[in-house]
């Protein structure tokens, strides 16, 4: 039993956030769903910080639980009316669903045992320092290579500089998509006057 | 959790050594977070107090514990906590037990990166700040499902507009964040501290008028996002009872204080580092700070030390006082005024901010040599201001008549300040 | 400024471009505002709305317009100083050069200039090339500019003339601001016209022909000038018809176009034979060519005739000659500022320009009809002027008098006097219709001169200045019509006496003369001298505004001076039209020298007879203002009992020598005549074979529509309906619950799952 | 248990995520419950970015990149969504989804 602190709290979150997500699922009041999805995503935080991913853990605390849960919540307030909050599903609903979601987790872990027994895991660096690259992660979004080197296929080696991935590109992307979302959503969701309201 | 602690380990692991350190550096390191922040609100709120009572021309609380009412928080504090704990009926047990710990895990949460003096930290995080604003963020969740698991109407405007107002206002607050961070070229609060040593137009307020201007818009965003006044919009009296904690009582509500006194402080330790110099006094210069820390042996490192986290805490509770006067001074918005002042006003000028201080980075260096001296200007202009005010109120005290303020609000007597202006 | 010093001519091209430039900013608003009218009630196009004018007509056009033109004024007096700096003109001078003979020192002023100074004055650019990078025979059309002294002086003329009939226009259109204008000439169904305030448009008209008029001077090629000639034209028919709603407005626009689509098919059958021929629209290269050309016998000396003929035509047309004079008379139905700048001083002289400009092209027997033209035309012009009652008819008439002498002068070989005539003419005569507007809009817009007299006293500044116009049109000494005058008199003289059979040529313009002292004093006489004819008109007669007094004061001291000398009682000694003088500089001397066409002597001739003619004419003067004063101040014989004495001749002159009758009988009834005919053959013969094609079409087009119908739909009938069928049974798959597509999702993704690891597995074990 | 924590840990626990959130889909009547088994599915699909991450050094970068897309996207897809089910409680006046069948076969 080599049970040291890291491996200890991996165990500890990933199965406290297992249960919170199921407790996702299985709660009928939406706003207590919500509730237990707040665990679960600050579980997945926890998990990235575990994973070294400092930078990913905490944009999943400020983005998702604080802007995208806050949002869903704020969406459940606004709809919620009495008998909406828990709406009953069928008993053979739950079956059916629950048999499928069975069998999708064993699809699941039987691929992710199979593909592990035939490729094994690869050899991963265990020095904290090098795995802290919020920099690099900001350098990739400012456009400066970061990614592994890449050699253009030519007839000369070395005739062109190894290029390497960055993602200024997508970044722009994204920033555009949700600014086209932003005003999307706020066109969406304005207060409109029901067409022959005033009769 | 071990890469979380690695500095400490580091520092530590001579004297303790092994796993079993790290449990016991690890709790201790905890336990001395929360008395800090339990202990921060005992004193906050008794300052609130006193300094409402001066406000308002009162005294505050003056018996409990002798002459100042010293130990009125804590006679409060046992009154919370043994009082009944009500539950109301239409409440959702499980969302109105759980509510005020999000709270205060949110706000707590923040202090694991807030460093107190140079590497006196519980998390050497690269992304500290990030993590700060990120995990105070997840405070607002608590208030929320306090708001709605509490089941009636009070709480559920006040959970909805704390919503509303914590959403927007964290959009200018991180872009203000962002300006000293772009300066700065880390998000490590422990980088950003160590250099702003040296004198007072080190400090990165006084870097460009940009950064000086993001000061006060952060600490406005800040503020608010705190909801403190007058931005008290979820806990409004006049209009909604006490907002999202109406329904509380007992050691939850006092959950619901500590949060937000801890979060004041946290914004305050933010502002302190990024724009105030952090734990450094402003008055030793560069090479006389680096000598007592690294070069005059461990008295000079202890107290060194010891002088950094004073003036830490001392800069982040001038700034919560200064809270708690704008609290006692101006009157309170109206919700929409408030989301306006976020996104009409504070929003486009945080942007604006943004784009000058990233065009400041990038100017020439020889441009930048000419407009070197702006940090001095700014630096002096601050200083005397300060002085200028402190000898005002110094000097206005000593016109004031004999028989103190009070007398001019007698209505029997005819008022000085009236009679002053007729003649 | 260095661009400027380097080429000083480009000065002219941006004073030709000023008023382009207002004309596209009053013409964009005006399309801005059209544009937001309909919205001007939204709040957002309020404000755009107003700035580009609002609803109401506003002032800020004319600013535009009178800053541009004003501007191209100070341009062009800028280059004036440019250009004295480069061509010395000398301004006192002597008859002995030519006497001594030789080629004198002011011909040094044409040929003395280096090459270098003949560059820094011209410029063009290619504007289109039939085929591209030949720039060869008869393949490139260029835009240029060459600036030579008769530019200069037509520059200064026209921008001054206009500036300050912009500024007269801008009192006299007035009433134009009001947002409703009452048109009190055009009955509706609802009492008089009302219609909204054309401030701005005028402006924009102005602009317009003030950029034409000045692209024509400036231009170095027949083409450019041909663009031009027809914007003026344009310009022309629009502002004749200003009031389009009148009747007699609109007929007089469109007349004026016809007719001078008459002339300008002369011009364009000119200018093919020049293409055709010499190969380039440039005047330099075209006098230059033309001689080799014509002693080569590459260019027929009959075509040389024709092309020059053409021309002319276009000139006549637009210089209102006989025989195409009739539309001048009825354009006066445009605003009088419109008459005092277009129809006086200075497009109708774009025609008389044009003829100096293409000078050598004319033959001798070219020469011959203009000078016949002239004659003729200002005899019947001057005559008609007596009977008329119209008091800007009668300046028509006489304009179409005096542009007659200039064509006269050419005709005979005078070259500078034909031009020199024509800057003076434009100052007085744009100071005489002016002052005709003053009258008119200070009587409140009675143009009948029946109805006037005695106005001297309600408005003396127009009064005395008229004066001024009338003393110089009638060519009284010191004047500056008597120089012109005088120089076209000695011209006509040597040349009558040179050919004596056609000693007509000097005996019209001298009788002439004093028909024109008789009708313009006429004219004065009845308008402001004497009782007044009607009470109503005299009372409420007033002088005019300062914008409108202030050009007619300035034009005034202009055609007193414009034309002075040194001395200048020496009327051969005025520095525009002498013997070495600014107009003498830009004489095409040395090109009608190669064709064998100038004449030494008769240009010693007319220096010799100056005197001679001047005195001759002084005296046919001085009657003519004997017997105005004596019939229309004194009233010694009554106007009246005349007109009853010869009824006859009162009635062909009052009907204008019976010309529109007659172009009525011989142009306009058969071509209606014809047109009928023509009509009727479209309706039967062509609109027949059409309506038989149609019914044909028709037919096909059912065969068709029933194969399609039968056979094309019911194959894609029966497909649809299979597809029909099947979608049928598969659309119950659709449950329209969204959450058993979730759950389809997930067994789709089990199995796809459980395919790929066993896919997997097998790559594995292989 | 007693391996060191390896890349299969962390996607068993992304795969248990994953299925939650589909069987969430599943089963929530309520649109916003549907929308929150997306946001489940989004973070399991986000562990399994992570980790491959850190465990495997030539997706060092890739991974941590495409878990923040993931999130902003779903962040926005988040918002898009909330408009939706706002302007489905307009028209329906309730958001279960069960009454969104207007569309079946």
């Amino acid at each position: 039993m080599d049970i040291n602190f890291h491996t200890f709290f991996f165990y500890l979150i990933a199965i406290l956030t297992g249960i919170c997500a199921i407790g996702v699922v299985v709660t009928r009041n939406i706003v207590r769903s919500a509730a237990w999805l707040l665990f679960t995503l600050a579980g997945t935080a926890g998990i990235f910080f575990l994973l070294n991913a400092d930078f990913v853990g905490a944009t999943q605390l400020l983005i998702y639980v604080g802007g995208t849960l806050v949002l869903v919540v704020f969406g459940v307030m606004l709809t919620a009316q009495g008998p909406f909050i828990s709406m009953k599903t069928g008993a053979a609903e739950w079956v059916i669903s629950t048999i499928v979601g069975i069998v999708l987790y064993s699809a699941l872990t039987y691929s992710i045992f199979t593909s592990s027994l035939y490729f094994p895991n690869p050899p991963h660096a265990d020095d904290p320092a090098d795995s802290r690259n919020s920099v690099k992660l900001g350098m990739g979004f400012l456009g400066l290579g970061v990614g592994p080197e890449y050699h253009e296929p030519s007839d000369k080696v070395g005739a062109t500089p190894p290029v390497r991935t960055s993602y200024l590109l997508p970044f722009e992307i994204v920033s555009v998509h949700l600014l086209v979302v932003l005003i999307g959503a706020a066109y969406l969701a304005r207060a409109k006057r029901r067409r022959g309201g005033a009769s | 959790m071990t890469d979380f602690l690695s500095s400490y380990t580091k520092f530590l692991s001579p004297y303790l050594g092994g796993n079993p350190a790290e449990v016991v550096i690890a709790v201790i390191v905890a336990s001395v977070l929360v008395g800090f922040v339990a202990a921060s609100a005992v004193f906050f709120i008794w300052l609130e107090r006193k300094v409402s009572g001066r406000m308002q021309d009162r005294l505050g609380p003056t018996r409990v514990g002798g002459k100042f009412g010293w130990l009125q928080t804590i006679a409060d504090g046992m009154k919370l906590l043994v009082k009944e704990d009500i539950i109301p009926g239409d409440a959702d047990h499980m969302l109105f037990r759980l509510g005020p710990y999000i709270a205060f895990c949110g706000s707590f949460l923040a202090f694991l990166a807030l460093p107190f003096g140079n590497n006196l930290v519980a998390m050497n995080m690269n992304i500290a700040v990030f993590f700060m604003l990120a995990v105070m963020s997840t405070e607002v969740f608590g208030i929320i499902l306090a708001g709605y698991g509490s089941g009636s109407k009070w709480s559920l405007f006040g959970g909805m507009r704390e919503a509303a107002q914590m959403v927007s206002y964290e959009v200018p607050m991180a872009i203000c964040v962002l300006i000293p961070v772009i300066v700065a070229g880390t998000m490590n609060l422990n980088l950003i501290g160590q250099q702003q040593t040296g004198i007072i137009w080190n400090w990165y307020l006084f870097h460009d008028p940009f950064t000086f201007c993001a000061f006060w818009t952060y600490f406005t965003c800040a503020t608010a996002s705190c909801k403190r006044a007058p931005f008290d919009l979820a806990e409004a009296e006049s209009e909604l009872v006490a907002g999202f904690h109406t329904e509380y009582s007992g050691l939850r509500w006092s959950f619901f204080f500590m949060a937000e006194y801890g979060s004041m402080f946290a914004v305050s330790g933010i502002a302190t580092l990024l724009f105030l110099g952090g734990w450094h006094t402003g008055l030793l210069p560069k090479q006389a700070s680096n000598w007592l820390e690294n070069d005059a042996g461990t008295t000079g490192f202890v107290l060194f030390s010891v002088l950094s986290v004073a003036v830490f805490i001392a800069k982040g509770w001038l700034l919560v006082f200064v809270m708690m006067w704008v609290r006692w001074t101006l009157p309170r918005l109206r919700i929409d005024q408030v989301m306006m002042t976020c996104l009409k006003y504070l929003l486009p000028i945080s942007c604006m901010l943004l784009i000058g201080v990233s065009a400041w980075q990038v100017l020439p260096h020889g441009v930048l040599y000419y407009l070197d001296f702006i940090k001095y200007l700014g630096a002096f202009a601050c200083v005397a201001l300060v002085v200028l005010t402190i000898y005002r109120i110094f000097s206005t005290r000593s016109q004031l008549p004999a028989s103190g303020a009070a007398s001019i609000w007698n209505p029997t007597r005819p008022s000085p300040v009236v009679m002053a202006k007729k003649s | 400024m260095e661009v400027v010093r380097e080429h000083p001519g480009l000065l002219y091209v941006a004073a030709t471009l000023l008023p382009l430039a207002s004309f596209t900013l009053i013409l964009l608003a005006g399309y801005a505002r059209c544009a937001l009218r309909p919205y001007r009630d939204s709040p957002t196009c309020e404000p755009i709305y107003i700035f580009f004018g609002g609803g109401a007509p506003g002032r800020v056009p004319s600013y535009f317009a009178i800053g541009a033109i004003g501007g191209a004024f100070i341009l062009s007096v800028i280059g004036f100083a440019f250009f004295l700096q480069d061509h010395p003109i000398e301004w006192v001078s002597s008859t002995q050069h030519a006497a001594e003979g030789g080629e004198p020192q002011h011909a040094g002023a044409e040929h003395g200039v280096s090459i270098a100074v003949e560059e820094r004055w011209q410029g063009s650019f290619v504007w289109a090339q039939a085929r591209p990078g030949s720039e060869g025979f008869a393949s490139t059309l260029k835009l240029g500019y060459r600036i030579d002294s008769l530019t200069v002086v037509m520059f200064l003329m026209v921008t001054f003339i206009a500036t300050l009939i912009h500024l007269f226009s801008m009192g006299y259109m007035e009433e134009e601001l009001q947002p409703t204008v009452e048109d009190h000439q055009v009955h509706t169904a609802d009492g008089y016209l009302h219609r909204r305030g054309r401030y701005g448009r005028f402006f924009l008209f102005l602009s317009l022909f003030c950029f034409s008029m000045l692209n024509l001077v400036l231009a170095d090629n027949l083409f450019q000038v041909f663009l031009s000639w027809e914007l003026v034209g344009i310009c022309s028919y629009l502002l004749i018809g200003f009031n389009y709603e009148r009747r007699s407005a609109s007929n007089a626009a469109n007349k004026a176009f016809i007719v001078n689509r008459v002339g300008d098919a002369g011009f364009v059958i000119g200018l093919l034979i020049i293409w055709t021929y010499i190969g380039t629209f440039n005047f330099q290269e075209i006098f230059n060519k033309l001689p080799n050309l014509v002693e080569t016998g590459q260019l027929p000396y009959w075509l040389l005739v024709a092309a020059g003929l053409g021309i002319f035509l276009g000139c006549v047309g637009k210089s209102a000659q006989f025989p195409l004079h009739v539309w001048l008379p009825d354009a006066m139905e445009g605003p009088t500022p419109v008459s005092a700048l277009i129809h006086a001083a200075t497009m109708v002289a774009a025609g008389v320009y044009l003829v100096g400009r293409v000078y050598p092209l004319f033959t001798p027997e070219a020469r011959m009809v203009i000078a016949y033209t002239g004659a003729i035309t200002l005899f019947v012009a001057a005559t008609i002027a007596i009977v008329m009652t119209d008091i800007k008819k009668v300046l028509a008439y006489s304009t179409v008098s005096q542009l007659g002498y200039m064509m006269l002068a050419l005709g005979v070989g005078g070259w500078v006097a034909g031009l020199f005539h024509l800057l003076t003419h434009a100052f007085f005569k744009a100071l005489l219709f002016l002052g005709s507007g003053s009258v008119i809009y200070g009587c409140h817009h009675e143009q009948e001169m029946t109805k006037m007299g005695g106005l001297r006293s309600k408005m003396p500044i127009t009064a005395y200045t008229m004066l001024t116009g009338v003393l110089a049109i009638a060519g009284i000494p010191l004047f500056s019509g008597w120089y012109s005058k005088d120089a076209i008199l000695a011209q006509a003289l040597a040349f009558g006496l040179a050919h004596k059979n056609h000693f007509l040529l000097f005996l019209l313009p001298l009788l002439t003369a004093g028909i024109t002292a008789f009708y313009m004093f006429r004219m004065w006489f009845m308008t402001f001298t004497g009782k007044p004819r009607d009470e109503h008109v005299y009372e409420h007669a007033h002088e005019t505004p300062w914008m409108m007094t202030v050009p007619l004061v300035l034009l005034a001291i202009g055609s007193v001076f414009v034309a002075w000398g040194f001395p200048p009682w020496q009327a051969h000694e005025s520095f525009l039209g002498k013997h070495g003088g600014i107009l003498h500089a830009s004489e095409p001397g040395e090109e009608l020298a190669k064709l064998h066409l100038a004449d030494d002597a008769l240009a010693r001739s007319a220096e010799e007879n100056h005197e001679f003619a001047g005195v001759l004419a002084i005296g046919v003067v001085g009657l003519g203002i004997l017997f105005a004063s004596l019939i229309y101040l004194y009233r010694v014989l009554d106007p009246e009992e005349s007109k009853e004495q010869f009824p006859a001749v009162y009635r062909f002159l009052a009907n204008k020598w019976y010309f529109d009758e007659l172009y009525s009988a011989i142009v306009v009834r058969p071509a209606l005549v014809v047109a009928g005919w023509l009509s009727a053959f479209d309706l039967r013969c062509l609109d027949g074979v059409l309506h038989t094609t149609s019914r044909f079409t028709v037919w096909v087009s059912w065969v068709s529509g029933r194969f399609d119908l039968g056979i094309i739909d019911g194959l894609v009938n029966v497909t649809a309906r299979a597809i029909h069928a099947v979608g049928d049974r598969l659309r119950t798959v659709q449950t329209g619950y969204l959450r058993s597509y979730v759950l389809f999702l997930v067994l789709a993704a089990v199995g796809l799952f459980l395919l790929l690891s066993w896919f997997v597995s097998m790559a594995a074990a292989r | 248990m007693t391996d060191p924590i390896g890349l299969n840990h962390c996607l068993y626990l992304g795969a248990l995520l994953f299925v939650c959130g589909a069987v969430c889909m599943a089963t929530k009547r309520n649109a916003i419950g549907v929308l929150m088994g997306v946001e489940l599915v989004l973070n399991g699909a986000n562990v399994n970015f992570v980790a491959f991450a850190r465990f495997n050094p030539a997706f060092q970068m890739e991974g941590q990149m495409f878990a923040l897309f993931v999130i902003v996207m779903a962040a926005a897809e988040a918002a898009v969504a909330l408009a939706i089910v706002l302007n489905f409680y307009n028209n329906h006046m309730t958001v279960d989804v069960d009454t969104a069948e207007e569309l079946k076969g």
